[in-house]
């Protein structure tokens, strides 16, 4: 692989891709309407044609992996294959092209579509609203993060506090950060569930939430929710479900039965939509009656023979982005929900365990799975044991880039040491199962016998290891047009 | 219908290599109390079918092609070049995750870097990220830049601001110690001679929007001499589309400058996924929020790129991180990077031309026929408030007929008022429609 | 608009290597008298009005999304599976050329070999090719395989075969010593008791179609039987949709088998481009025409794809070729493949099943309504004559107001009748609909 | 590269893609209708997931050379860049899903485009009718000759001969056989062109035509043409015009005008299609007045308000395929001489000769080139002087393959011994060739110091050079099924 120069180097003055309208006999200038203090005094941006555009992405394109060209079972992360037929729905002109501020009677596809949509998502969770607006799933956590606060301040009840697992992701303190609040994170216990002596000795009046996500970031199903649910309701506190983990729960059983008051959905991962090379996702909301008040506007409501946008809710917390959603997400995962129904989302969801498992199991005949039991979508592997071999899991992870594989998640959980997580989703085949299986004993046997292959891993992808501290210490991120050279 | 590639027989050998005849014996933990019963949702319909139904639902919605759409207001109708569609379709790219692993994942994070830089020339900044969620949440996250946590004061806000970002940044920043407020704005441009009086306690920073809601530019130049006087920072929101033509903010003076990326080739699809734009001046560097990539070097000293900078992050620094961003718009950027490289320097100033002469000459065409005025006499880009004699609902009724959305009603215009946005995808022929119309009421 | 990358500064940069001013100089040879002025095109328009301009052709045309279509006759609507637009569009295939050059070029190569495995498998034959440029020119190729260029004889073609096809093997056999004759049909299948009957020459080869062009399926065995007998190649033009259910027709005698591979997961696009294919026994294939795709090693021992027989070609042996078939539809024989693979062998069944159920059922439910029947009672696969009791006009007119169109008009299958195919496209509620308007005349 | 492995291998009993309806409740089975002796009685095929299908084609896609991805001079074939706009085109509604068999008053667009694009054809070849129904430039060959066939036929005149410049594609002798005529090929002179002395032998009373194409295949024009012409009209022949090689022409002289009676072009050339890794192609052929009478049927012709397909033409020689042309190849072509009207078709034409000439004058620094003199759109390298460092151009085009380029045609046109044939087109920048420029120089100084290097090439391609031999010896052209074996 050759490396392919930035778009900016490729620039030659001159040259041009665009093609636009000429304009018509009688137009001015823009120094006609624009007084001169106001008009750009000098730009430089790239001039390159259209075809050597198109190479310089396609020779990009070459140089990534993803779900379409790899398996890439990166734990908290479902990639699960992308449906190409909902990349074609979200093209039709229908969905495409129309403006989000058309009159609603006009967009009375859309506004069915999506209402159905909020009623989907409630069936599958257990909940009773739900607010599609969110970005992606910590969007949705500070949205819930926020519902939970008015919540709270309606009832004149100023709790300060958020309890988070050790073991969550990082976007939860962080989100509960933003939304104001003081984070406390509790241990897990040694089964690597919530320790219910720490939660206990944790909430006091001050709580205003404790957030989970279940089955946890081990894989693990927390099997004293209900007891957890009953505790934290005691304490006049809510309960936050993070539904980045619901893909093995489809079918099974239900966070609004399991006592959550506040539940995000990320669209983009059980739901099937693309991750796009970091986003955009999805981060759907749901809540119990009692926070209904407090949701977004605006909310879609009957009025007369049409569905329309209603701004009008006292109580809400405002607006959490511009319009109403990731609305070309929504349908993507709308359409997905569609196609599967009932009988393909159960499926789903044990396919998404059985394969899990399989893994877990097979696996665990060679690496050190710490909480190794009946897992659910994921499960966490620790290489803390080749430690002594100097291989570490990220070792682990080059090793399997050069196998074409996309790495599994490395050093999250952070309460697992040297950890790994695998998820494989329900969409990978026994095949490629089996494949991945092979590579990782291989790799496991090399870390024994010539572990200096692996430290030297990746060798076949055109970059060798980069250096990130070095990338930290001397930023450089950006080109510079005007000395034309890299920062 | 699922996506589950299993035959009968792959789940036979799973469930004999797990020793159990059933996936049910994977769950033995989950209280039989929450165990679900089925959802309710037919189907398990057939991919013919699910296309016949999203059709459906695509058929009972108006488009800019069977309406003719003069409606802006946060989301503009623009040429998107087919070679967007085409780069951003490939599965390298739309079926990939976050770069996490740098070396299988070069072809996103030098897109980025690209995109990085592209946004930072616009702008006359020296900082970008690789995106934010859309345009007003961009505008809250700089507004959370300029406060400190610990200090409180004011962050005012332009009422010439979009409305909807106005909500958004009032939203986020209602747990943080500083009050958002506004300034009122004088024959809509903001009133350079109210900033910093009349408020609550002291300007941290001041949020503006150049070109405005109303369509109108702005003094950024003055503005930020004036907010800078204060002590204060400097943000302004721009449509990227106009710094062709218009200087950039951070050349007069703007510390940050965000934005929505969505008139660079994103399709308007309701309203989402769009994209968020921010750059900044290198001193705010280790404030901004989300996923930055630079550029570095190999075990071998060959370039390459990677995630920098990421102790600002949740997952390095979880509730001390800069911002909980995770997920983002990175398909987005690519688009609008994939854009402004099509474009290019000639294309971004003719482009950025076209909407200002086609919006210029549909406004003298209006005011021609006596039948309507421009509220605001300032220079502006592609929008403008309208004035109409006639009572709003007879304007729309009777540009109805013509299936011409001829603007969108809001509030902030005053009444009889439309916000009109023209851009290069209007014709001369279009445009004179459009007065013909207006010349009958 | 022009897709030229090159500036002004370019262009001075290669005259001057060239040592010229401009490149007018480059022409010195081109005689005065025929240099051209301008061809009276006018445009150089933009890419937004490209758009424009096409999107006002193809609106000026029903599709099968806005006409209800119960057209078939040699081109069909099916359901595409959406990974196939998908794959194809990949520009790594479709902006490609032919593989001269294999060790650039494995995956086309690859996919070829798999289609060409896929398309025997499907019609019981030994060897195919990288595709034919359509399913009449497929069949016209066929014929021109079993004409000895010093003998002469007959082809005699059934009548019960697409006429557009009979048109298209009279022309391509024009020029060749051999006549072409036609075996008419009994009761809407070919008639075997009249096979080598009546011919002015020696039979060399037969051709038939099943399922027919009246949608009957042949007996495919008989007829290759008695072909056998006497003494020619039996030659089937088979729909390879039907080949889930309906035996291979290799299997059953036929020496050849060609068709039209447009039902293989490619558009209609009002014609074109299609896909011929072609299967011949073993004993044939070095007379096949076209590209061959063949399984070879590479130096080091490792698999590899290559172009083969290429003895049989025009750019060797030129006037000795089998054929002059340089490009092919090789992006459209990739589409058939994908659609193969994900079909696979249930879904070629269930397809298969599901285009006779449903023909069926509208069949039974037409002929209940007592106001039209069925020309010829004989098995058919997802097209069927029928025979209406009224005028046709009459007919097309009450189901125009439904936005149907019930069939179409051949003038083979007599007055008052229309041919009408039914494929997996078709609802339940299509079918009641369609019947309903049948009750009404 | 890893080996991909054949789809076939990949399946696995029991797993699937497809996704189809259920059948009705009332739905019968196919025995319910079709008689057992018509049923299949075994089948086998691929069993494969979705996922794993989209893996196969997503692996397979990266090991081929593309426009998009690498330069690709291939001479004779003029792999320009292929507007996406046009791609994006050809997926409307309103042309991807029209029956063919639609009653023309419903599709009145596509019969004015097809009609519009006749006209424009006609304006830019200079002839007086055409026909787009050919599916490739060879099928507009073998219509062009049936034409000619006609024509004489119709006057009694029953010519046998057709005469073709040694220079000549392979597809000229091969559809003139096809046709019925016996093939004359005559040797080019001392510059590269035709010899008028060796024309003027052959042509008999017996020659129904000479075929020749201009710029010839040297991508030298023919500048006798008009005498040629004269010489061949006045023995009562007609003259063939082989457009593979317009795009030069385009907005500088006219076939037509030159005296050529029949033409054929190649839209997936000249007018900048998609070659689709080998078709489909489009080859519509022009004609002058007198031999209009003959084409196939159906014409496009005005009836009342509507055009029409009219099927009745006495003198027609029939039909050349079933409908009327590749209609999706003939819309983009369309799409493209739309965007670039008058004077984009002109500058194409002159920046494809002035690409040509630039490269001819930098290789030919370097390289022999025989016929060297400003060329058109491509010119003819003869590497035969390297034949005693036992390099041959076949090694080139290895070495270029290693390097990223596809390599130019080589072995053609047959007058030039050891041919490499290069043909750049005007889509590509001059940064592009001079980086070709580089490497052949590069290649060139290899071939001198280190001949071993060449000869072993490629070595980047996951395949060596590939046994063409073998693969001709022992034939091995399918999957068995059966034996779930390679033949
Ligand atoms: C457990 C968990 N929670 C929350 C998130 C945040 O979601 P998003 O990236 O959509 O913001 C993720 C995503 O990685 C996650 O895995
Ligand atoms: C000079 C010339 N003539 C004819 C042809 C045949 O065209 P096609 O491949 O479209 O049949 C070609 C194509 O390679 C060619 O280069």
């Amino acid at each position: 692989m050759k490396r392919t120069g930035l778009i900016f180097e490729k620039s030659v003055k001159g040259r041009k891709a665009f093609s636009l309208p000429a304009p018509f006999a009688e137009a001015k200038n823009p120094a006609d309407y624009i007084p001169a203090g106001f008009l750009r005094s000098s730009f430089e941006f790239p001039e390159i044609s259209e075809l050597d555009i198109v190479r310089h992405y396609t020779n990009l394109a070459s140089k990534n992996f993803s779900v379409d060209g790899n398996f890439y079972p990166l734990g908290s992360c479902t990639m699960k294959y992308n449906p190409k037929i909902n990349e074609q729905i979200c093209a039709y002109e229908g969905f495409r092209d129309v403006h989000p501020l058309f009159p609603c009677e006009k967009v009375q596809g859309y506004m069915s579509l999506l209402k159905k949509m909020e009623r989907l998502l409630c069936s599958i969770t257990g909940m009773d609203e739900f607010c599609l607006h969110p970005s992606a799933g910590a969007h949705g956590e500070l949205l819930g993060l926020m519902l939970i606060r008015a919540f709270h301040d309606k009832n004149g009840d100023g709790r300060k506090k958020i309890i988070v697992p050790d073991s969550s992701h990082g976007t939860n303190p962080s989100s509960a950060a933003m939304a104001g609040y003081r984070i406390i994170s509790i241990k897990s216990d040694a089964g690597g569930q919530i320790d219910l002596k720490e939660l206990k000795n944790a909430l006091d009046g001050e709580v205003a939430a404790l957030m989970m996500t279940n089955p946890n970031t081990l894989g693990l199903f927390e099997d004293k929710i209900l007891e957890i649910a009953g505790m934290v309701h005691e304490k006049g506190a809510l309960l936050y479900y993070d539904g980045a983990n619901l893909n093995p729960l489809l079918g099974l059983c239900r966070p609004g039965d399991m006592g959550f008051d506040v539940v995000h959905l990320n669209l983009h991962k059980t739901f099937a939509t693309p991750h796009g090379g970091g986003g955009p996702g999805s981060g759907p909301v749901g809540v119990k009656k009692r926070l209904e008040p407090f949701l977004p506007v605006p909310v879609i409501r009957k009025k007369g023979d049409n569905l329309k946008f209603d701004f009008d809710c006292p109580d809400s917390i405002g607006m959490i982005k511009a319009f109403w959603g990731n609305t070309g997400v929504i349908l993507k995962a709308f359409a997905y929900i569609t196609a599967l129904g009932d009988e393909g989302l159960k499926k789903t969801g044990e396919i998404s365990v059985l394969n899990a498992n399989y893994l877990r199991k097979k696996l665990g005949e060679h690496y050190n799975i710490p909480f190794n039991r009946a897992c659910m979508h994921e499960f966490v592997i620790s290489v803390k044991d080749l430690a002594s071999k100097g291989i570490h899991a990220i070792d682990i992870a080059k090793a399997l880039i050069d196998r074409g594989i996309h790495p599994p998640t490395v050093y999250f959980p952070m309460i697992v040491e040297e950890s790994i997580m695998v998820e494989p989703t329900e969409t990978e085949s026994k095949s490629t199962l089996d494949c991945f299986i092979d590579e990782m004993v291989q790799i496991h046997k090399e870390a024994g016998k010539n572990p200096g292959s692996l430290k030297n891993a990746p060798v076949n992808m055109g970059v060798r290891r980069l250096d990130e501290l070095r990338a930290a210490k001397f930023p450089d991120v950006k080109w510079d047009f005007k000395t034309q050279n890299l920062e | 219908m699922d996506y589950i590639p299993h035959g009968r027989e792959d789940i036979r050998q799973m469930l004999e290599a797990l020793e159990i005849s059933s996936v049910d014996d994977l769950y033995p933990d989950i209280p039989g109390k929450i165990r679900a019963g089925g959802y309710g949702i037919a189907g398990g319909i057939s991919e013919q079918e699910v296309r016949g139904t999203l059709e459906k639902f695509a058929g009972m919605n108006a488009s800019v092609r069977t309406l003719k759409s003069y409606a802006g207001g946060g989301a503009y109708e623009h040429f998107i070049p087919a070679i967007i569609d085409d780069i951003c379709s490939k599965p390298e790219f739309y079926t990939a995750y976050t770069p996490y692993q740098p070396e299988a994942s070069q072809g996103i994070l030098q897109s980025i870097y690209e995109y990085q830089s592209m946004i930072c020339e616009l702008t006359g900044t020296d900082v970008s990220n690789a995106s934010l969620y859309d345009g007003a949440t961009a505008a809250a996250e700089a507004a959370l830049i300029s406060v400190n946590k610990y200090d409180g004061g004011v962050v005012a806000v332009s009422s010439a601001v979009n409305p909807m970002y106005r909500r958004v940044i009032e939203t986020y920043l209602r747990s943080s110690p500083c009050r958002v407020e506004i300034v009122e704005h004088t024959e809509g441009v903001t009133d350079i001679s109210r900033i910093g009086k009349h408020l609550s306690g002291k300007l941290v920073s001041f949020i503006f929007q150049s070109p405005n809601f109303f369509g109108c530019i702005e003094d950024v130049k003055s503005l930020s001499d004036c907010i800078h006087d204060k002590g204060a920072l400097s943000i302004a929101v721009a449509n990227p589309l106009s710094l062709g033509v218009l200087e950039a903010p951070g050349r007069n003076g703007a510390d940050i400058v965000v934005g929505e990326g969505q008139p660079l080739g994103i399709p308007l699809c309701f309203g989402g996924p769009y994209l968020g734009f921010i750059g900044v001046k290198k001193e705010l560097m280790r404030k901004l929020p989300g996923r930055i990539i630079g550029r570095t070097l190999d075990k071998d000293g060959k370039e390459g790129f990677v995630m920098t900078l990421q102790a600002r992050e949740q997952h390095i620094r979880r509730e001390k991180a800069t911002s909980n961003i995770c997920s983002n718009q990175a398909l987005m950027a690519l688009r609008a990077a994939v854009y402004m490289a099509y474009m290019g320097k000639e294309g971004m100033k003719k482009v950025g031309a076209l909407n200002i002469c086609n919006s210029h000459y549909l406004a003298e065409q209006i005011e021609k026929t006596g039948k309507a005025a421009l509220k605001f006499r300032k220079p502006f880009f592609n929008e403008f408030v309208v004035e109409f004699k006639k009572d709003t609902a007879e304007v729309l009724r009777l540009f109805e007929k013509e299936k011409i959305l001829p603007g969108i009603q809001v509030g902030e215009a005053g009444r009889n008022s439309l916000l009109c946005c023209v851009t290069e995808t209007k014709t001369k022929g279009d445009m004179d429609k459009y007065a013909d119309v207006v010349s009958k009421l």
